[in-house]
Protein backbone atom coordinates (compact mmCIF):
# COMPACT_ATOMS: atom_id res chain seq x y z
CA UNK A 1 0.00 0.00 0.00
CA UNK A 2 1.68 3.44 -1.18
CA UNK A 3 0.97 5.93 1.92
CA UNK A 4 1.88 9.53 1.74
CA UNK A 5 4.03 10.70 5.60
CA UNK A 6 4.13 14.77 6.01
CA UNK A 7 6.30 15.56 8.99
CA UNK A 8 5.70 18.99 11.10
CA UNK A 9 7.59 21.24 13.52
CA UNK A 10 10.05 19.45 15.68
CA UNK A 11 9.22 15.96 13.80
CA UNK A 12 10.30 17.12 10.72
CA UNK A 13 13.23 18.22 12.15
CA UNK A 14 14.08 14.53 13.37
CA UNK A 15 12.88 13.05 9.97
CA UNK A 16 14.71 15.80 7.68
CA UNK A 17 11.87 16.15 5.70
CA UNK A 18 8.41 17.54 5.17
CA UNK A 19 6.90 14.38 3.78
CA UNK A 20 7.52 10.92 2.06
CA UNK A 21 6.12 8.19 0.18
CA UNK A 22 6.30 4.21 0.89
CA UNK A 23 5.01 1.62 0.67
CA UNK A 24 4.00 -0.22 3.35
CA UNK A 25 2.55 -3.57 4.64
CA UNK A 26 1.38 -2.87 8.14
CA UNK A 27 -2.50 -2.69 9.02
CA UNK A 28 -2.67 -0.31 11.97
CA UNK A 29 -1.04 3.48 12.73
CA UNK A 30 0.86 1.16 15.65
CA UNK A 31 2.44 -0.50 13.00
CA UNK A 32 3.73 2.57 11.23
CA UNK A 33 4.79 4.19 14.09
CA UNK A 34 7.24 1.05 14.79
CA UNK A 35 8.46 1.05 11.02
CA UNK A 36 9.12 4.79 11.89
CA UNK A 37 10.55 4.25 15.12
CA UNK A 38 12.93 1.93 13.24
CA UNK A 39 13.69 4.60 10.22
CA UNK A 40 14.36 7.61 12.23
CA UNK A 41 15.55 6.40 16.35
CA UNK A 42 15.25 9.56 17.87
CA UNK A 43 11.68 9.63 16.88
CA UNK A 44 10.96 7.70 20.02
CA UNK A 45 11.90 10.61 22.63
CA UNK A 46 9.43 12.90 20.93
CA UNK A 47 5.74 13.88 21.52
CA UNK A 48 3.00 13.85 18.70
CA UNK A 49 -0.32 12.24 17.54
CA UNK A 50 -0.96 10.67 14.35
CA UNK A 51 -3.76 12.12 11.95
CA UNK A 52 -5.09 10.31 8.96
CA UNK A 53 -7.19 11.60 6.33
CA UNK A 54 -7.33 15.33 8.97
CA UNK A 55 -8.62 13.60 11.20
CA UNK A 56 -6.63 12.60 14.50
CA UNK A 57 -6.80 8.88 15.39
CA UNK A 58 -5.07 6.23 18.11
CA UNK A 59 -2.67 3.71 17.36
CA UNK A 60 -5.23 1.24 17.00
CA UNK A 61 -6.85 2.69 14.17
CA UNK A 62 -6.16 0.41 10.68
CA UNK A 63 -4.37 2.19 8.29
CA UNK A 64 -6.58 3.25 5.32
CA UNK A 65 -3.76 3.98 2.48
CA UNK A 66 -4.29 7.90 2.49
CA UNK A 67 -2.49 10.65 4.25
CA UNK A 68 -0.87 10.41 7.41
CA UNK A 69 0.28 13.10 9.18
CA UNK A 70 2.89 13.46 12.82
CA UNK A 71 2.21 16.25 14.49
CA UNK A 72 4.08 17.46 17.33
CA UNK A 73 2.19 19.31 20.29
CA UNK A 74 0.07 22.20 18.95
CA UNK A 75 1.21 25.78 19.36
CA UNK A 76 -0.80 28.50 17.41
CA UNK A 77 -2.09 31.67 18.44
CA UNK B 1 -16.89 17.17 7.10
CA UNK B 2 -18.79 18.40 3.69
CA UNK B 3 -17.62 18.84 0.49
CA UNK B 4 -17.36 22.67 0.65
CA UNK B 5 -13.66 24.03 0.70
CA UNK B 6 -13.24 25.60 4.37
CA UNK B 7 -12.40 29.18 4.48
CA UNK B 8 -8.80 30.07 4.11
CA UNK B 9 -7.87 31.65 7.59
CA UNK B 10 -3.75 32.12 7.15
CA UNK B 11 -2.47 35.47 6.47
CA UNK B 12 1.19 35.20 5.34
CA UNK B 13 3.30 37.16 7.94
CA UNK B 14 2.27 39.25 10.79
CA UNK B 15 -1.46 40.71 10.73
CA UNK B 16 -0.93 44.33 10.19
CA UNK B 17 -2.93 46.68 12.82
CA UNK B 18 -4.61 48.91 9.74
CA UNK B 19 -6.11 45.68 8.47
CA UNK B 20 -7.90 45.18 12.10
CA UNK B 21 -8.79 48.76 12.01
CA UNK B 22 -10.42 48.34 8.35
CA UNK B 23 -12.01 44.91 9.57
CA UNK B 24 -13.72 46.96 12.67
CA UNK B 25 -14.71 49.21 9.57
CA UNK B 26 -16.77 46.92 8.05
CA UNK B 27 -18.85 46.24 10.92
CA UNK B 28 -20.42 49.80 10.79
CA UNK B 29 -22.91 49.16 8.56
CA UNK B 30 -24.30 46.01 10.38
CA UNK B 31 -26.50 48.02 12.55
CA UNK B 32 -27.71 45.22 14.51
CA UNK B 33 -24.87 44.88 16.25
CA UNK B 34 -24.15 46.48 20.34
CA UNK B 35 -21.02 44.52 20.61
CA UNK B 36 -17.36 43.35 19.24
CA UNK B 37 -14.92 41.41 20.96
CA UNK B 38 -11.40 41.32 19.96
CA UNK B 39 -8.70 38.59 20.44
CA UNK B 40 -5.19 39.70 18.91
CA UNK B 41 -2.20 37.40 20.01
CA UNK B 42 0.98 39.08 19.93
CA UNK B 43 4.76 37.33 19.45
CA UNK B 44 6.31 37.89 23.35
CA UNK B 45 9.76 38.93 23.25
CA UNK B 46 10.65 35.98 26.12
CA UNK B 47 13.98 35.23 27.51
CA UNK B 48 14.90 31.80 27.78
CA UNK B 49 17.62 30.32 29.59
CA UNK B 50 19.65 34.09 29.01
CA UNK B 51 18.17 34.51 25.49
CA UNK B 52 15.86 36.45 24.15
CA UNK B 53 12.97 35.41 21.25
CA UNK B 54 13.32 37.47 18.60
CA UNK B 55 10.21 35.85 15.98
CA UNK B 56 7.63 32.74 15.66
CA UNK B 57 8.24 31.54 12.59
CA UNK B 58 4.78 29.86 11.86
CA UNK B 59 3.96 26.54 10.47
CA UNK B 60 0.29 24.25 10.22
CA UNK B 61 -0.76 21.24 8.50
CA UNK B 62 -3.11 23.79 6.64
CA UNK B 63 -5.69 21.31 4.88
CA UNK B 64 -5.97 19.94 8.48
CA UNK B 65 -6.03 23.48 10.13
CA UNK B 66 -8.52 24.88 8.09
CA UNK B 67 -10.76 22.14 8.73
CA UNK B 68 -10.71 22.29 12.28
CA UNK B 69 -10.93 26.07 12.12
CA UNK B 70 -14.25 25.75 10.24
CA UNK B 71 -15.87 23.09 12.79
CA UNK B 72 -14.87 25.87 16.00
CA UNK B 73 -16.46 28.37 13.86
CA UNK B 74 -19.67 26.23 13.10
CA UNK B 75 -19.52 25.11 16.75
CA UNK B 76 -19.36 28.65 18.02
CA UNK B 77 -21.95 29.40 15.44
CA UNK B 78 -24.45 27.02 16.89
CA UNK B 79 -23.57 27.34 20.94
CA UNK B 80 -23.58 31.47 21.02
CA UNK B 81 -26.29 33.91 19.09
CA UNK B 82 -23.50 35.25 17.10
CA UNK B 83 -23.98 37.91 13.98
CA UNK B 84 -20.25 37.80 12.60
CA UNK B 85 -17.48 35.93 14.03
CA UNK B 86 -13.57 36.44 11.93
CA UNK B 87 -10.56 34.25 12.47
CA UNK B 88 -6.58 34.92 11.10
CA UNK B 89 -3.64 33.37 11.89
CA UNK B 90 -0.04 34.14 10.51
CA UNK B 91 1.84 31.67 8.91
CA UNK B 92 6.05 32.22 8.34
CA UNK B 93 7.69 34.95 10.18
CA UNK B 94 6.10 37.42 13.13
CA UNK B 95 8.59 39.26 15.11
CA UNK B 96 8.48 39.95 18.82
CA UNK B 97 5.76 42.40 19.09
CA UNK B 98 3.78 41.97 16.02
CA UNK B 99 0.46 40.19 15.93
CA UNK B 100 0.30 36.06 14.62
CA UNK B 101 -4.04 35.68 16.01
CA UNK B 102 -6.77 37.82 15.05
CA UNK B 103 -10.07 36.36 16.46
CA UNK B 104 -13.16 38.41 15.69
CA UNK B 105 -16.85 38.21 16.98
CA UNK B 106 -20.11 40.11 16.91
CA UNK B 107 -23.15 40.12 18.45
CA UNK B 108 -26.05 42.05 19.28
CA UNK B 109 -25.78 41.87 23.17
CA UNK B 110 -22.41 41.82 24.55
CA UNK B 111 -23.11 39.18 27.27
CA UNK B 112 -22.05 36.23 24.56
CA UNK B 113 -19.25 37.86 22.88
CA UNK B 114 -17.08 37.21 25.75
CA UNK B 115 -18.05 33.62 26.59
CA UNK B 116 -18.09 33.18 22.54
CA UNK B 117 -14.66 34.57 22.38
CA UNK B 118 -12.78 32.75 25.14
CA UNK B 119 -13.97 29.69 24.13
CA UNK B 120 -13.09 30.26 19.75
CA UNK B 121 -9.39 31.01 21.46
CA UNK B 122 -9.12 28.01 23.62
CA UNK B 123 -10.40 25.63 20.64
CA UNK B 124 -8.10 27.25 17.98
CA UNK B 125 -5.01 26.60 20.83
CA UNK B 126 -6.27 23.22 21.95
CA UNK B 127 -7.47 21.56 18.37
CA UNK B 128 -5.53 23.48 15.35
CA UNK B 129 -2.81 21.81 13.85
CA UNK B 130 -0.39 24.93 13.76
CA UNK B 131 3.41 25.00 14.97
CA UNK B 132 5.19 28.08 16.52
CA UNK B 133 9.60 27.68 16.03
CA UNK B 134 10.52 30.32 18.58
CA UNK B 135 13.50 31.86 17.15
CA UNK B 136 16.36 33.98 19.55
CA UNK B 137 18.46 36.48 18.88
CA UNK B 138 21.67 34.00 17.82
CA UNK B 139 19.37 32.06 15.21
CA UNK B 140 19.27 29.18 17.50
CA UNK B 141 15.35 28.26 17.78
CA UNK B 142 12.87 25.90 20.74
CA UNK B 143 9.59 24.62 19.41
CA UNK B 144 6.83 26.09 21.24
CA UNK B 145 4.46 24.09 23.31
CA UNK B 146 1.00 25.86 24.06
CA UNK B 147 0.21 25.41 27.63
CA UNK C 1 -10.02 59.64 46.08
CA UNK C 2 -6.34 61.10 45.61
CA UNK C 3 -5.51 64.91 44.55
CA UNK C 4 -4.73 63.58 41.12
CA UNK C 5 -7.27 64.71 38.81
CA UNK C 6 -8.47 61.35 36.93
CA UNK C 7 -7.57 61.29 33.25
CA UNK C 8 -10.36 62.08 30.73
CA UNK C 9 -12.18 59.16 29.40
CA UNK C 10 -14.80 60.85 27.01
CA UNK C 11 -14.35 61.92 23.82
CA UNK C 12 -16.63 63.88 21.57
CA UNK C 13 -18.32 61.53 18.67
CA UNK C 14 -18.20 58.11 17.60
CA UNK C 15 -14.98 56.58 17.71
CA UNK C 16 -13.16 55.97 14.47
CA UNK C 17 -12.02 52.39 13.59
CA UNK C 18 -8.57 54.04 12.36
CA UNK C 19 -8.19 55.26 16.32
CA UNK C 20 -8.62 51.74 17.55
CA UNK C 21 -5.90 50.29 15.14
CA UNK C 22 -3.23 52.84 15.83
CA UNK C 23 -3.87 52.18 19.53
CA UNK C 24 -3.28 48.88 18.96
CA UNK C 25 0.01 49.61 16.58
CA UNK C 26 1.04 51.63 19.75
CA UNK C 27 1.51 48.38 21.44
CA UNK C 28 3.61 46.35 19.10
CA UNK C 29 6.82 48.20 21.09
CA UNK C 30 5.56 46.54 24.54
CA UNK C 31 6.97 43.13 23.83
CA UNK C 32 6.12 41.25 27.20
CA UNK C 33 2.31 41.26 25.57
CA UNK C 34 1.08 38.20 24.67
CA UNK C 35 -2.33 39.19 24.46
CA UNK C 36 -4.64 41.27 23.95
CA UNK C 37 -8.45 41.90 24.24
CA UNK C 38 -10.87 44.34 22.79
CA UNK C 39 -14.39 45.47 23.73
CA UNK C 40 -15.99 47.78 21.44
CA UNK C 41 -19.99 48.77 22.17
CA UNK C 42 -21.41 50.01 18.69
CA UNK C 43 -24.99 51.62 18.90
CA UNK C 44 -27.69 49.36 17.59
CA UNK C 45 -30.51 50.60 15.08
CA UNK C 46 -33.01 48.91 17.26
CA UNK C 47 -36.72 48.76 16.36
CA UNK C 48 -38.91 49.86 18.86
CA UNK C 49 -42.56 50.17 19.09
CA UNK C 50 -42.32 50.37 15.07
CA UNK C 51 -39.42 52.88 15.08
CA UNK C 52 -35.75 52.67 13.81
CA UNK C 53 -32.88 54.43 16.47
CA UNK C 54 -30.80 56.27 14.06
CA UNK C 55 -28.51 57.48 17.17
CA UNK C 56 -27.66 57.91 20.59
CA UNK C 57 -26.48 60.85 22.38
CA UNK C 58 -24.42 60.58 25.31
CA UNK C 59 -23.80 62.73 28.57
CA UNK C 60 -22.55 62.12 31.14
CA UNK C 61 -22.03 63.34 34.78
CA UNK C 62 -18.25 63.69 33.48
CA UNK C 63 -16.19 64.85 36.51
CA UNK C 64 -17.87 61.61 38.81
CA UNK C 65 -17.84 59.30 35.60
CA UNK C 66 -13.98 60.17 35.37
CA UNK C 67 -13.39 59.28 39.11
CA UNK C 68 -15.33 55.84 38.65
CA UNK C 69 -13.70 54.79 35.21
CA UNK C 70 -10.12 55.48 37.60
CA UNK C 71 -11.41 53.71 40.01
CA UNK C 72 -12.39 50.89 37.83
CA UNK C 73 -9.29 50.53 36.21
CA UNK C 74 -7.45 50.59 40.02
CA UNK C 75 -9.19 47.72 40.48
CA UNK C 76 -8.72 45.91 37.29
CA UNK C 77 -4.64 46.35 38.02
CA UNK C 78 -4.88 45.11 41.19
CA UNK C 79 -7.30 42.36 40.82
CA UNK C 80 -5.71 41.48 37.30
CA UNK C 81 -2.20 40.98 36.27
CA UNK C 82 -2.57 43.05 33.52
CA UNK C 83 0.56 45.33 31.24
CA UNK C 84 -2.12 48.22 29.55
CA UNK C 85 -5.84 49.35 29.70
CA UNK C 86 -7.26 51.95 27.50
CA UNK C 87 -10.85 53.20 27.93
CA UNK C 88 -12.35 55.48 25.73
CA UNK C 89 -16.17 56.50 25.93
CA UNK C 90 -18.03 58.75 23.64
CA UNK C 91 -19.90 61.65 24.45
CA UNK C 92 -22.46 63.43 21.97
CA UNK C 93 -24.22 62.18 19.06
CA UNK C 94 -22.80 58.14 17.56
CA UNK C 95 -24.90 57.25 14.57
CA UNK C 96 -26.01 53.76 14.65
CA UNK C 97 -22.94 51.77 13.45
CA UNK C 98 -20.26 54.00 14.97
CA UNK C 99 -18.76 53.05 17.86
CA UNK C 100 -19.10 54.07 21.86
CA UNK C 101 -17.30 52.61 23.75
CA UNK C 102 -13.35 51.00 23.42
CA UNK C 103 -11.98 48.52 25.83
CA UNK C 104 -8.64 47.58 25.62
CA UNK C 105 -6.49 45.23 28.16
CA UNK C 106 -3.34 43.69 27.35
CA UNK C 107 -1.33 41.10 29.51
CA UNK C 108 1.66 38.66 28.91
CA UNK C 109 -0.99 35.51 28.78
CA UNK C 110 -3.95 35.00 27.48
CA UNK C 111 -6.67 33.92 30.34
CA UNK C 112 -6.26 36.78 32.56
CA UNK C 113 -7.39 39.30 29.53
CA UNK C 114 -10.56 37.34 28.73
CA UNK C 115 -11.38 38.13 32.97
CA UNK C 116 -10.27 41.34 33.06
CA UNK C 117 -11.94 42.82 30.14
CA UNK C 118 -15.70 41.85 31.00
CA UNK C 119 -14.84 42.76 34.31
CA UNK C 120 -14.17 45.88 33.35
CA UNK C 121 -16.99 46.08 31.06
CA UNK C 122 -20.00 45.00 33.34
CA UNK C 123 -18.39 47.70 36.00
CA UNK C 124 -18.71 50.73 33.44
CA UNK C 125 -21.95 49.60 32.41
CA UNK C 126 -23.07 49.83 36.45
CA UNK C 127 -20.83 52.23 38.04
CA UNK C 128 -20.52 55.52 35.66
CA UNK C 129 -23.28 57.94 35.25
CA UNK C 130 -23.35 58.17 31.69
CA UNK C 131 -26.79 58.37 29.54
CA UNK C 132 -27.90 57.67 26.40
CA UNK C 133 -30.80 59.24 24.62
CA UNK C 134 -31.54 57.00 21.95
CA UNK C 135 -32.92 59.00 18.91
CA UNK C 136 -35.66 57.84 16.25
CA UNK C 137 -35.69 58.53 12.61
CA UNK C 138 -38.38 60.76 13.40
CA UNK C 139 -36.60 62.89 16.12
CA UNK C 140 -38.58 61.14 18.86
CA UNK C 141 -36.32 59.86 21.45
CA UNK C 142 -36.69 57.34 24.65
CA UNK C 143 -34.04 57.11 27.40
CA UNK C 144 -31.58 53.90 27.49
CA UNK C 145 -31.65 51.65 30.35
CA UNK C 146 -28.42 49.14 30.54
CA UNK C 147 -29.60 45.83 31.17
CA UNK D 1 -27.23 76.75 52.93
CA UNK D 2 -26.24 77.08 49.39
CA UNK D 3 -26.29 73.88 47.49
CA UNK D 4 -25.85 73.32 43.33
CA UNK D 5 -27.85 70.83 41.91
CA UNK D 6 -27.40 69.09 38.93
CA UNK D 7 -29.80 67.06 37.09
CA UNK D 8 -29.11 64.31 34.05
CA UNK D 9 -30.33 62.36 31.20
CA UNK D 10 -34.52 61.61 31.86
CA UNK D 11 -34.50 64.03 35.12
CA UNK D 12 -32.67 67.31 33.55
CA UNK D 13 -35.80 66.88 31.08
CA UNK D 14 -38.57 66.83 33.82
CA UNK D 15 -36.91 69.79 35.66
CA UNK D 16 -36.03 71.44 32.74
CA UNK D 17 -32.55 72.68 34.00
CA UNK D 18 -29.45 71.41 34.06
CA UNK D 19 -28.42 73.10 37.16
CA UNK D 20 -29.61 75.34 39.83
CA UNK D 21 -28.46 76.78 42.94
CA UNK D 22 -30.59 76.67 45.94
CA UNK D 23 -30.47 78.27 49.70
CA UNK D 24 -31.43 75.15 51.63
CA UNK D 25 -32.59 74.39 55.63
CA UNK D 26 -32.78 70.33 55.68
CA UNK D 27 -30.76 68.22 57.29
CA UNK D 28 -30.98 65.11 54.84
CA UNK D 29 -30.95 63.91 51.33
CA UNK D 30 -34.70 62.85 51.91
CA UNK D 31 -35.08 66.18 53.08
CA UNK D 32 -33.85 67.29 49.33
CA UNK D 33 -35.27 64.75 47.62
CA UNK D 34 -39.28 65.78 49.35
CA UNK D 35 -38.29 69.61 48.53
CA UNK D 36 -37.70 68.90 45.00
CA UNK D 37 -40.64 66.19 44.55
CA UNK D 38 -43.05 69.57 45.79
CA UNK D 39 -41.00 71.74 42.88
CA UNK D 40 -41.08 68.99 40.02
CA UNK D 41 -44.09 67.18 40.76
CA UNK D 42 -43.16 64.31 37.76
CA UNK D 43 -39.66 63.91 39.18
CA UNK D 44 -42.41 61.17 42.03
CA UNK D 45 -42.10 58.76 39.12
CA UNK D 46 -38.92 58.88 37.59
CA UNK D 47 -36.12 56.38 39.02
CA UNK D 48 -33.29 58.38 40.10
CA UNK D 49 -30.11 57.65 42.58
CA UNK D 50 -28.49 60.81 43.98
CA UNK D 51 -24.85 61.51 44.14
CA UNK D 52 -23.01 64.07 47.10
CA UNK D 53 -19.39 65.01 46.43
CA UNK D 54 -19.65 62.83 43.40
CA UNK D 55 -20.43 59.47 45.23
CA UNK D 56 -24.13 57.91 45.63
CA UNK D 57 -25.69 57.90 49.07
CA UNK D 58 -28.77 57.08 50.84
CA UNK D 59 -31.65 59.52 51.69
CA UNK D 60 -30.62 59.38 55.18
CA UNK D 61 -26.80 60.69 54.50
CA UNK D 62 -26.77 64.25 55.57
CA UNK D 63 -26.44 67.02 53.05
CA UNK D 64 -22.54 68.55 53.73
CA UNK D 65 -23.78 71.67 51.50
CA UNK D 66 -22.14 70.52 48.24
CA UNK D 67 -22.73 69.52 45.07
CA UNK D 68 -25.60 67.13 44.56
CA UNK D 69 -26.86 65.69 41.75
CA UNK D 70 -29.57 63.43 40.35
CA UNK D 71 -28.64 60.48 38.43
CA UNK D 72 -31.42 58.37 36.16
CA UNK D 73 -30.40 54.68 35.41
CA UNK D 74 -27.34 54.50 33.97
CA UNK D 75 -26.49 53.53 30.16
CA UNK D 76 -23.07 53.51 29.00
CA UNK D 77 -21.33 51.41 26.56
Amino acid sequence: MIITIKYFGLIAEVTSQEEETIDFSGNTIADIINFLNSKYPDLKNKDFQVAQNQELISEKTKITGQEIALLPPFSGG
Amino acid sequence: MTDKKPKNVFKQGPIPSEFIGESIAKHQTKTSIGAHNIFLGQVRADVIDGKTVSAIEYTAYEDMANVKFDAIRESAFEKFELTCMHIYHSLGIVNAGEICLFVFVSSPRRKVVFKALEYIVEEIKAQVPVFGKEIFEDDTHQWKINN
